[in-house]
C-alpha cells in the first residue's frame, strides 16, 4: 500500500526541516512515502485571487495525476497546499459541470477519488500504530498547538473536528510526552497573506499569538504550517519591536516534535535551521527508562 | 439429485413438511411442476438448471395453504418472490421450508427468512443478456417505433390471462380487469382494450416484480410482457434507488415519496 | 380555408387548490380557451392513472393533471405520492412509445387563476398543433386492417 | 331506474349572458336518466330553492343536478334544499358553469356546449352517487395537558374553567416551568414566580384538574374525541397521600450536595428534594440515582424522621390507562448547552453562564438570594459582557432560526445588573435588536438610555481567561469593523432556544409532524396555528417555536378553545367523504388481500388491520380497514389499491369513471 506525498514548494524551500523531520519519523516507523511524479505548483494565495479557474486547475492537475500514478492517499503536510487541495477537490465532487470543465483545462481525467491526507492525519493513521515502540524521550515542557487558519476553515474542507478548537495535534503532542496547554489563539490569524508585503500587521498579529502562548506559559509553540512557522519563527525582531518585550519560546513542526520524542536527532530533524534556538526544548528532554 | 432427494425424504420423516412443490420430468423429459404429500415419492423430484419456473405462484394456491407445512424449492428468482410476498404479509400462515440448489449443485435449506435473504442478496441476479439486449434496441427506438412495436405486439393478445396466472404476485383474489362496476376494461380483446390490461399490469407491478421473467416465457402468442416490468424496475431503482425482492423490510417504491422527487416535468 | 382543430382536453385537479386557482380565474374574469374540462377530484393522491387512459381511450386528445404545490397539499403528503406514481407511469408510457407530450402536469395553487388561464391555453395551443391523438384512437382500426391485409396476402 | 332533475341557474346575467341556458335545459331534458329540467335566475335564492324542494316532490327526483355557481360557493346550500325535498342530501350534485364556463369564456355555441357537457358529466355522476350519512364520532369530554409550564397551566385552567375535564402530566417533580425558574419578566419587570405560582396552587385545586406530576406519556392510540393514553407514573418513593410536605425529610437528608437542576447547577439539592419553595405538589420524590440507600442500602434516614411514614423505598413505576378526547402538548423548550461554544469556553470558565443561569443568580429565590455574583468567587463583577444569538441565526453551528427571546431578555438582564449595581459596565453584543411586541422597544431603549448599557453591533469571535478576567474578543461593525477587546468579570451567553430533547419521540407517539429542528409542526402556518395535522391534538407554547411568556399564553388559550370548541357536542359529525374497504360473500369476505401496502401512504394513519374470523374465531385472513374517525378523505390509499378494493365515497371509481366517460361521450 503506497501512499503519496505532495511536498509542495515550502517543504523543498523555506521549510525543508518540516520536510526531513517528517520523512526521518516515517522511515523510523518503517512507513514509505513516494512522490508524486510531475507535482505542479498548488497556486496557493496567488491563484485564487487572479483566477477563480486556473486556482482549481492546478491542483486539479495534481490530484488527477496522483489518481492515474495509483495512489488512493496523498500526504500534504504544508496547510496551504491543503487547503487548496481539499477545497478543488471539493468543488470538483460537488459540481460535476466544473469537474469536466477543469477536466477540459488539464486534459487529464480526474476519475480516481484521492484522499487528501493533513500531516496529523497522516501520523494518526499510519504512525501512531506502530509508534510507541519508538518513543524513547519525553518532551518534558508546556506545549501550545497552533493550528492557524488553512486548516480550521472554510468549513466545508476544515480538516479538524472542531473548527473553533481543534484538538488533532494536542494528541500527537501527549504521546510526545509534552502537555498541551489551552489556549485561546489556536485558530487565530498570523498574517500570513502579508506575510512579505506588511511586515507591520505580521507582527502585530503574530505578536498576539506569541504573547498569548507565553501568558499561557507555553514552552515551545508547535505548528503544521510553513507560513504559520516562518512568521511566528523568523519575525521576531519585528514582534520585539511591537510588544516591547522579547518572547524567545521556540517554533517547532509538529513532525519535529514527535521526532525527538522518538530520539531523531536534532540535527536530522532539522532543528538547526531555525531562527529562534530550539535548546530549550531539547534541553528538557527527558529519557524514559525502558 | 440423490441428496436433494434423500434431504426432502428426512423433511417429511422428521414432520416438517407435508407438501413438497417442487419439479419433475414430464414425459417429454421437460421439468414441470410436481407436488408431493409423502417420502416415498421423493424420487420423483429433480432439479436442474432448465428447472425456470416460479414454484412461488402456487403458495397461493388454497390447497397449498390448507396444507400449512410446505417445502418449496428454486431459483434466486423464486426465492426473491418469497422475500417479496412475505414483505407483503402474503406468507403469514404457512410453515414454509425453502430449498435451493446452489451453482456448486449443493443443497441448501434455509433455516429462515433471514437466511434466504442473505443468500438472495449474495447472488443478486443481473438481467439476463437476452432481456439486456431487447431493452436496449427498445430504448434506442424511436418513440413512434417503439408505440409500433408494443402496439403490434398487444394487437395480437388474446386476453387470456395466462401472465397474470403464471406471476406470484398477482394474486389478488380479484382482478380488476375482471371488475365489471365499474368496467374498467373491455372484455373483448382489441388493442385498446390489451394496452390498458398491459399498462395495468405493468403498473401494478411496478416496484414488485421480482424479474422472474416467467409471464414473458408463458405468454402463447409470445408477447415479451416481462420487458415492462423489467424496464420498470430499472427507471425505480435509478430513481429511488429500491430493489425488488431484496429484503422482507425493504418497502414498496410507490407507497412512500421523498420530498426531493424529480418533478422537472411538472409545470 | 379548413376550420382549426378543436382537441378535447380533460383536466383533473385536486380540489383544494387546483379547483380553487380555476374558480379564481373564473372570478377574476380571465378568459381562456374553452377546450379544457375539469373533473373534480379530492387530491391528486386520488388520480388513478386508469382514469387517464380511460379518458384517452374515449377521445381525449390531451391532459392535464394539477394539483397543490409541494408542501401545499391540503392532505399533507397526497401530491407527493401522486408525483412519484406520475414519475412511474411516465417512464412506462415512455418506454410503450406512448406520446407523453399528450399529458401536462402542473402545480397550480388557488391563488394562481392566471396560471391556471395560461396553462389552459397553452396545452391547448401544444395540442392543437399536434393534432388529433389519431395514433391511439385508431389503434383497433389499424389492428383490424393490418390482420385483414394479412389475410389477404395468406 | 334512475330519475334526475337539472337545475340550471341563470345568476342574473352572470350564465345567461354567455350560456345560453334554456337551450342548456332543454338539452339536459333529454339526457337519459334525466326526468326533469329547468332554468331560472337566482337558483341559491328562495324561490329558486322551493322550485327545487317542489320538483324533487313533484317527480319523485332521485338526485339532483344544479348547474350554476362553483360547488366551493353553494354546495351545501343545495345539499340541504335537497334533504329538506326528503331525499339524502349527498343525491345532490353541482355543475360549476358560472367560474368555469361563463365568467371564463365569451358568448357563443362552443360556451353553451361545454355547459351542457358539464352538466351531463355530473348527471351521469350523480345517477352512480349512493345515500351517505354523517359520520358521528362520540368524544370523550377530558383533555390531557402533556406539559405543566405556562403554556399548559393556561390551556389547562381555561379549559377546566370551561367545565371539562383535565388530566394534566408533567415529568418534572413540580408544575411551573421555565417560567418558574426566572427573576423578572420582562417588559414589566414583575416578579415571575409571584404571577405564576398562584396558576400554579391554582391548577392543583382547581375540582376538574387532575395532576400527575413526575409522570410521562406512555403512549397514544385512537383518534379525534378517542385517544387513549398511557401514562408513566414513575416512582416517587415517597407516598403522596400519606406525605403532607412537612421537609423533615429534606432538611435531613444527609447527601446534600447534588447540583440543583432547579439553580441551572449553581446550588446543591439533597436526594430527597422538592425542586423549590413554591412547588406544586410540595412533595418530595427520591432521586433514586444520587440517594445513599439506593445505592449502597444503607441510611434510611428519611424513614425514620417521616412523621407520617410517607417514603416507600419500594414504590414501582406504575402505568394508568385514561381515555381523552383531545390533547395539547406544551412540552415546552431547552436551551442549547456546554461544549457548543468551544470558542466561547461555554462549561469550561466558570464565570461564561447562560441565560437561565442568569435568571437564577438574579433572583430573590436563587442561590445568591438575588445578588449578581460571579460563579467562580462569588464576586460581584464590575464589568459583564452579554452576548445575543450565541447559536441562534448562525448556520456553523446549525441553527439559522431566531430565538426570538434572547433580544429581550438580554435587555433585561442588562437592566437587572444596572438596578443592582450602579457603578458596573454591561455591554451587550448583539446582530439586529428585534424587539417588536407591545412596549419591548420601549423597554430595550431604556436599558440603553436609562440604564446606559453599552449596546455593541458586533459577533464575539473568542473569550479567553487572562489573569482572572475573561477577554471578550468582539468587533463593532457600525465603528467600520473595528475589533473590541473587552475585559469581564463575567460573561453571559443568550443561548439558542432548542426544542425539548423528548420532542422527537414524543411527536412519534403522536403521529404529529415536526421541522428539522424538531418544533412540532402546526396544521396551517397561518391559519391553522394551534391545531396539528393530527385532528384533536393541539399546540401550545414553545413546543411549537421559541415563544416569550405573553405569546405561550395566548396560543395556550387558543388550543384551550380549540379544544373547549370540540368538546361543545359529545358528538363529532365529520363529512362521510372516507374511504372504505369493500366486503364481498364469502370465500373472500372482501377482495382486500392483506398486502397493506395502503397503510404507508395514508398521511392520517387511517388504516388499520382486521382480522376476519370464520364462526369458530380462527381468523381467516388480514385485511386493511379504514378508520373513519380518521379518515380525512384524500383517496391516496384508493388510487393505489391494485385491485380497487378500497374506494372513496363521495368520488368513487365508479363515479369518477362515469364521468370521464360522460364528459367525452357526448
Amino acid at each position: 500500500m503506497k501512499i503519496g506525498y505532495y511536498p509542495g514548494c515550502s517543504l523543498e524551500g523555506s521549510s525543508k526541516e518540516y520536510n526531513d523531520s517528517l520523512f526521518a519519523v516515517a522511515e523510523k516507523c518503517g512507513v514509505t512515502l513516494e512522490e508524486i511524479k510531475d507535482w505542479s505548483c498548488c497556486g496557493a494565495s496567488a491563484a485564487h485571487n487572479l483566477n477563480h479557474d486556473l486556482s482549481l486547475a492546478l491542483p486539479a492537475r495534481t490530484l488527477a495525476l496522483a489518481g492515474s500514478q495509483g495512489f488512493a492517499e496523498i500526504v500534504v503536510p504544508c496547510a496551504a497546499c491543503y487547503s487548496r487541495l481539499a477545497s478543488t477537490n471539493h468543488e470538483i465532487s460537488e459540481n460535476v459541470t466544473v469537474k469536466t470543465k477543469i477536466e477540459g483545462y488539464i486534459d487529464l481525467k480526474l476519475t480516481a477519488d484521492v484522499k487528501i491526507l493533513t500531516v496529523f492525519e497522516f501520523l494518526q493513521k499510519y504512525i501512531f500504530p506502530t509508534v510507541d515502540k519508538h518513543i524513547v524521550n519525553k518532551l518534558n515542557q508546556k506545549a501550545a498547538c497552533y493550528y492557524g487558519c488553512l486548516y480550521t476553515r472554510p468549513k466545508e474542507t476544515a480538516a479538524v473536528d472542531q473548527i473553533e478548537n481543534p484538538m488533532e495535534m494536542d494528541e500527537v503532542m501527549v504521546k510526545a510526552g509534552a502537555t498541551p496547554i489551552d489556549w485561546a489563539f489556536k485558530t487565530e490569524c498570523c498574517g500570513a497573506g502579508l506575510s512579505v508585503s506588511r511586515t507591520d500587521i505580521v507582527a502585530k498579529l503574530s505578536g498576539k499569538i506569541l504573547e498569548a502562548a507565553a501568558d499561557r506559559g507555553a514552552e515551545s509553540i508547535v505548528v503544521a504550517c510553513p507560513m504559520c512557522h516562518m512568521n511566528l519563527d523568523m519575525r521576531r525582531p519585528e514582534i520585539k519591536k511591537q510588544l516591547k518585550k522579547d518572547i524567545n519560546i521556540p517554533v517547532l513542526f509538529i513532525t519535529q516534535a514527535l521526532g525527538l520524542s522518538m530520539g531523531i536527532p536534532a540535527d536530522k530533524l532539522g532543528l538547526n535551521k531555525h531562527y529562534v534556538s530550539t535548546n530549550k526544548v531539547v534541553n528538557c528532554i527527558v529519557k524514559m527508562e525502558a | 439429485m440423490k441428496q436433494l432427494q434423500n434431504k426432502v425424504a428426512e423433511l417429511f420423516d422428521n414432520g416438517t413438511i407435508s407438501l413438497m412443490i417442487g419439479f419433475q420430468n414430464a414425459l417429454n423429459k421437460q421439468p414441470v411442476p410436481c407436488f408431493i404429500t409423502v417420502a416415498s415419492q421423493v424420487e420423483r423430484l429433480i432439479y436442474t438448471p432448465e428447472c425456470k419456473g416460479n414454484l412461488a405462484v402456487y403458495l397461493h394456491k388454497i390447497e397449498v395453504k390448507q396444507a400449512k407445512k410446505v417445502g418449496i424449492i428454486g431459483n434466486v428468482a423464486t426465492l426473491r418472490s418469497l422475500i417479496q410476498l412475505t414483505s407483503e404479509n402474503q406468507l403469514g400462515d404457512i410453515e414454509k421450508t425453502v430449498i435451493t440448489v446452489n451453482a456448486q449443485n449443493e443443497v441448501i435449506i434455509f433455516a429462515n427468512m433471514d437466511e434466504v435473504e442473505a443468500y438472495v442478496q449474495a447472488n443478486f441476479p443481473e438481467y439476463t443478456d437476452e432481456d439486456k439486449k431487447l431493452l436496449e434496441q427498445l430504448n434506442a427506438m424511436s418513440r413512434a417505433e417503439r408505440w409500433q412495436y408494443w402496439s403490434e405486439q398487444f394487437s395480437v393478445c388474446v386476453k387470456c390471462y395466462a401472465c397474470r396466472a403464471v406471476c406470484p404476485m398477482c394474486y389478488c383474489p380479484s382482478c380488476t380487469v375482471e371488475s365489471n362496476q365499474p368496467q374498467w376494461i373491455k372484455v373483448s380483446s382489441e388493442t385498446t382494450g390489451n394496452l390498458e390490461w398491459h399498462t395495468m399490469r405493468a403498473m401494478h407491478l411496478a416496484g414488485r416484480c421480482i424479474n422472474c421473467g416467467e409471464c414473458g416465457r408463458i405468454c402463447p402468442v409470445g408477447i415479451p410482457v416481462h420487458l415492462l416490468t423489467a424496464q420498470m424496475n430499472k427507471d425505480i431503482e435509478a430513481e429511488f434507488g429500491a430493489k425488488t425482492g431484496f429484503s422482507c423490510k425493504s418497502g414498496y417504491a410507490l407507497n412512500t415519496f421523498k420530498p426531493g422527487d424529480k418533478e422537472q416535468f411538472i409545470k | 380555408m379548413s376550420e382549426q382543430f378543436e382537441p378535447k382536453i380533460v383536466a383533473f385537479v385536486c380540489n383544494w387548490c387546483t379547483y380553487a386557482g380555476a374558480d379564481l380565474a373564473g372570478t377574476s374574469r380571465t378568459k381562456y380557451a374553452t377546450n379544457v374540462s375539469i373533473i373534480r377530484f379530492p387530491c391528486t393522491g386520488r388520480i388513478d392513472f386508469m382514469l387517464l387512459m380511460k379518458a384517452f381511450e374515449n377521445g381525449a386528445d390531451g391532459i392535464i393533471v394539477s394539483g397543490c404545490h409541494p408542501n401545499d397539499c391540503h392532505y399533507t403528503s397526497g401530491n407527493f405520492h401522486a408525483r412519484r406514481r406520475w414519475i412511474v407511469f411516465r417512464s412506462l408510457l415512455d418506454f410503450m412509445g406512448f406520446d407523453t407530450d399528450r399529458i401536462t402536469f402542473s402545480w397550480v395553487s388557488a391563488a394562481e387563476g392566471t396560471k391556471w388561464a395560461s396553462l389552459v391555453n397553452e396545452t391547448t395551443e401544444k395540442i392543437r398543433a399536434k393534432g388529433a391523438f389519431t395514433e391511439f384512437k385508431n389503434l383497433d382500426l389499424e389492428t383490424f386492417n393490418r390482420l385483414h391485409d394479412e389475410a389477404i396476402a395468406k | 331506474m334512475a330519475r334526475i332533475g337539472v337545475f340550471i341557474c341563470h345568476c342574473g346575467e352572470n350564465i345567461s349572458a354567455t350560456v345560453d341556458v334554456a337551450k342548456v335545459a332543454e338539452k339536459a331534458g333529454k339526457l337519459s336518466g334525466v326526468a326533469f329540467s329547468v332554468d331560472y335566475k337566482y337558483m341559491c335564492s328562495d324561490p329558486g330553492q322551493t322550485l327545487i324542494i317542489e320538483a324533487i316532490k313533484k317527480h319523485k327526483l332521485t338526485g339532483i343536478v344544479v348547474a350554476a355557481c362553483s360547488p366551493r360557493m353553494h354546495e351545501g346550500t343545495f345539499r340541504k334544499a335537497a334533504e329538506k325535498a326528503g331525499i339524502n342530501p349527498y343525491f345532490c350534485e353541482m355543475a360549476n358553469i358560472r367560474e368555469q364556463v361563463s365568467w371564463v369564456h365569451p358568448k357563443s355555441d362552443t360556451t353553451t356546449q361545454k355547459a351542457l357537457d358539464i352538466v351531463r358529466t355530473l348527471v351521469e355522476k350523480v345517477k352512480k352517487n349512493t345515500a351517505l350519512f354523517p359520520i358521528k364520532v362520540p368524544v370523550t369530554k377530558t383533555a390531557l395537558v402533556i406539559g405543566g409550564g405556562i403554556a399548559g397551566i393556561q390551556a389547562a385552567l381555561d379549559i377546566a374553567n370551561a367545565g371539562h375535564q383535565v388530566i394534566m402530566v408533567e415529568k418534572k417533580p413540580s408544575i411551573g416551568g421555565h417560567m418558574s425558574q426566572l427573576s423578572e419578566t420582562f417588559p414589566t419587570l414583575d416578579c415571575s414566580q409571584c404571577i405564576l405560582t398562584p396558576r400554579m396552587v391554582e391548577v392543583a385545586q382547581h375540582p376538574n384538574i387532575t395532576l400527575h406530576t413526575y409522570a410521562e406519556v406512555e403512549s397514544v392510540s385512537g383518534f379525534v374525541g378517542n385517544f387513549d393514553v398511557k401514562i408513566k407514573m414513575k416512582a416517587k418513593s415517597v407516598d403522596y397521600s400519606k406525605c403532607t410536605g412537612c421537609g423533615a425529610c429534606w432538611q435531613k437528608c444527609p447527601s446534600k450536595k447534588i447540583p440543583d437542576e432547579f439553580n441551572e447547577g449553581m446550588g446543591f439539592r439533597t436526594a430527597i428534594y422538592s425542586p423549590f419553595p413554591q412547588a406544586v405538589p410540595n412533595k418530595p420524590v427520591i432521586d433514586r440515582l444520587n440517594c445513599t440507600w439506593f445505592l449502597k442500602g444503607k441510611c434510611g434516614l428519611c424513614t425514620k424522621i417521616c412523621p407520617t411514614g410517607a417514603i416507600n423505598y419500594d414504590a414501582v413505576d406504575e402505568f394508568i390507562d385514561v381515555k381523552v378526547g383531545a390533547i395539547v402538548t406544551a412540552t415546552g423548550f431547552d436551551l442549547k448547552h456546554a461544549d457548543f461554544f468551544p470558542e466561547y469556553g461555554y462549561g469550561k470558565f466558570k464565570d461564561v453562564i447562560d441565560g437561565m443561569q442568569f435568571e437564577r443568580l438574579a433572583s430573590a429565590s436563587g442561590p445568591t438570594a438575588g445578588e449578581i455574583r460571579r460563579p467562580s468567587d462569588g464576586k460581584i463583577p464590575e464589568k459583564i459582557v452579554f452576548v445575543a444569538c450565541a447559536g441562534s441565526r448562525d448556520k456553523a453551528k446549525g441553527i439559522e432560526y431566531c430565538s426570538k427571546i434572547c433580544c429581550m431578555y438580554t435587555a433585561k438582564h442588562a437592566m437587572l445588573y444596572k438596578h443592582k449595581n450602579h457603578e458596573g459596565k454591561a455591554y451587550v453584543f448583539y446582530m439586529d435588536i428585534r424587539a417588536a411586541g407591545k412596549d419591548y422597544d420601549e423597554f430595550v431603549r431604556r436599558a440603553i438610555e436609562e440604564d446606559e448599557v453599552q449596546y455593541i453591533r458586533g459577533r464575539v469571535s473568542r473569550i479567553y481567561e487572562k489573569n482572572e478576567k475573561l477577554i471578550v474578543k468582539g468587533v463593532d461593525t457600525l465603528m467600520n469593523g473595528e475589533p473590541v477587546d473587552i475585559e469581564a468579570d463575567m460573561v453571559v451567553l443568550a443561548t439558542a432556544v432548542v426544542a425539548n430533547i423528548e420532542a422527537e419521540s414524543l411527536a412519534q407517539k403522536l403521529h404529529i409532524s415536526y421541522n428539522k429542528h424538531k418544533f412540532f409542526a402546526e396544521a396551517h402556518p397561518k391559519l391553522k396555528p394551534v391545531e396539528t395535522n393530527t385532528a384533536g391534538i393541539m399546540l401550545a407554547g414553545a413546543c411549537q417555536s421559541a415563544k416569550d411568556i405573553p405569546e405561550s399564553v395566548s396560543q395556550a388559550s387558543a388550543s384551550a378553545s380549540k379544544v373547549i370548541g370540540l368538546f361543545s357536542s359529545s358528538e363529532l359529525t365529520r363529512e362521510p367523504i372516507v374511504a372504505v374497504v369493500n366486503r364481498q360473500a364469502p370465500p373472500n369476505y372482501t377482495s382486500c388481500t392483506g398486502c397493506l401496502l395502503c397503510q404507508e401512504v395514508c398521511p392520517y394513519h387511517a388504516i388499520e388491520t382486521e382480522e376476519i374470523k370464520d364462526r369458530a374465531g380462527n381468523v381467516l385472513k388480514v385485511v386493511a380497514r379504514v378508520n373513519a374517525g380518521l379518515c380525512q378523505g384524500c383517496g391516496t390509499c384508493v388510487a393505489m389499491c391494485r385491485n380497487k378494493s378500497i374506494d372513496l365515497q363521495g368520488f368513487s371509481n365508479d363515479q369518477m369513471l362515469s364521468e370521464v366517460m360522460a364528459l367525452l361521450n357526448s
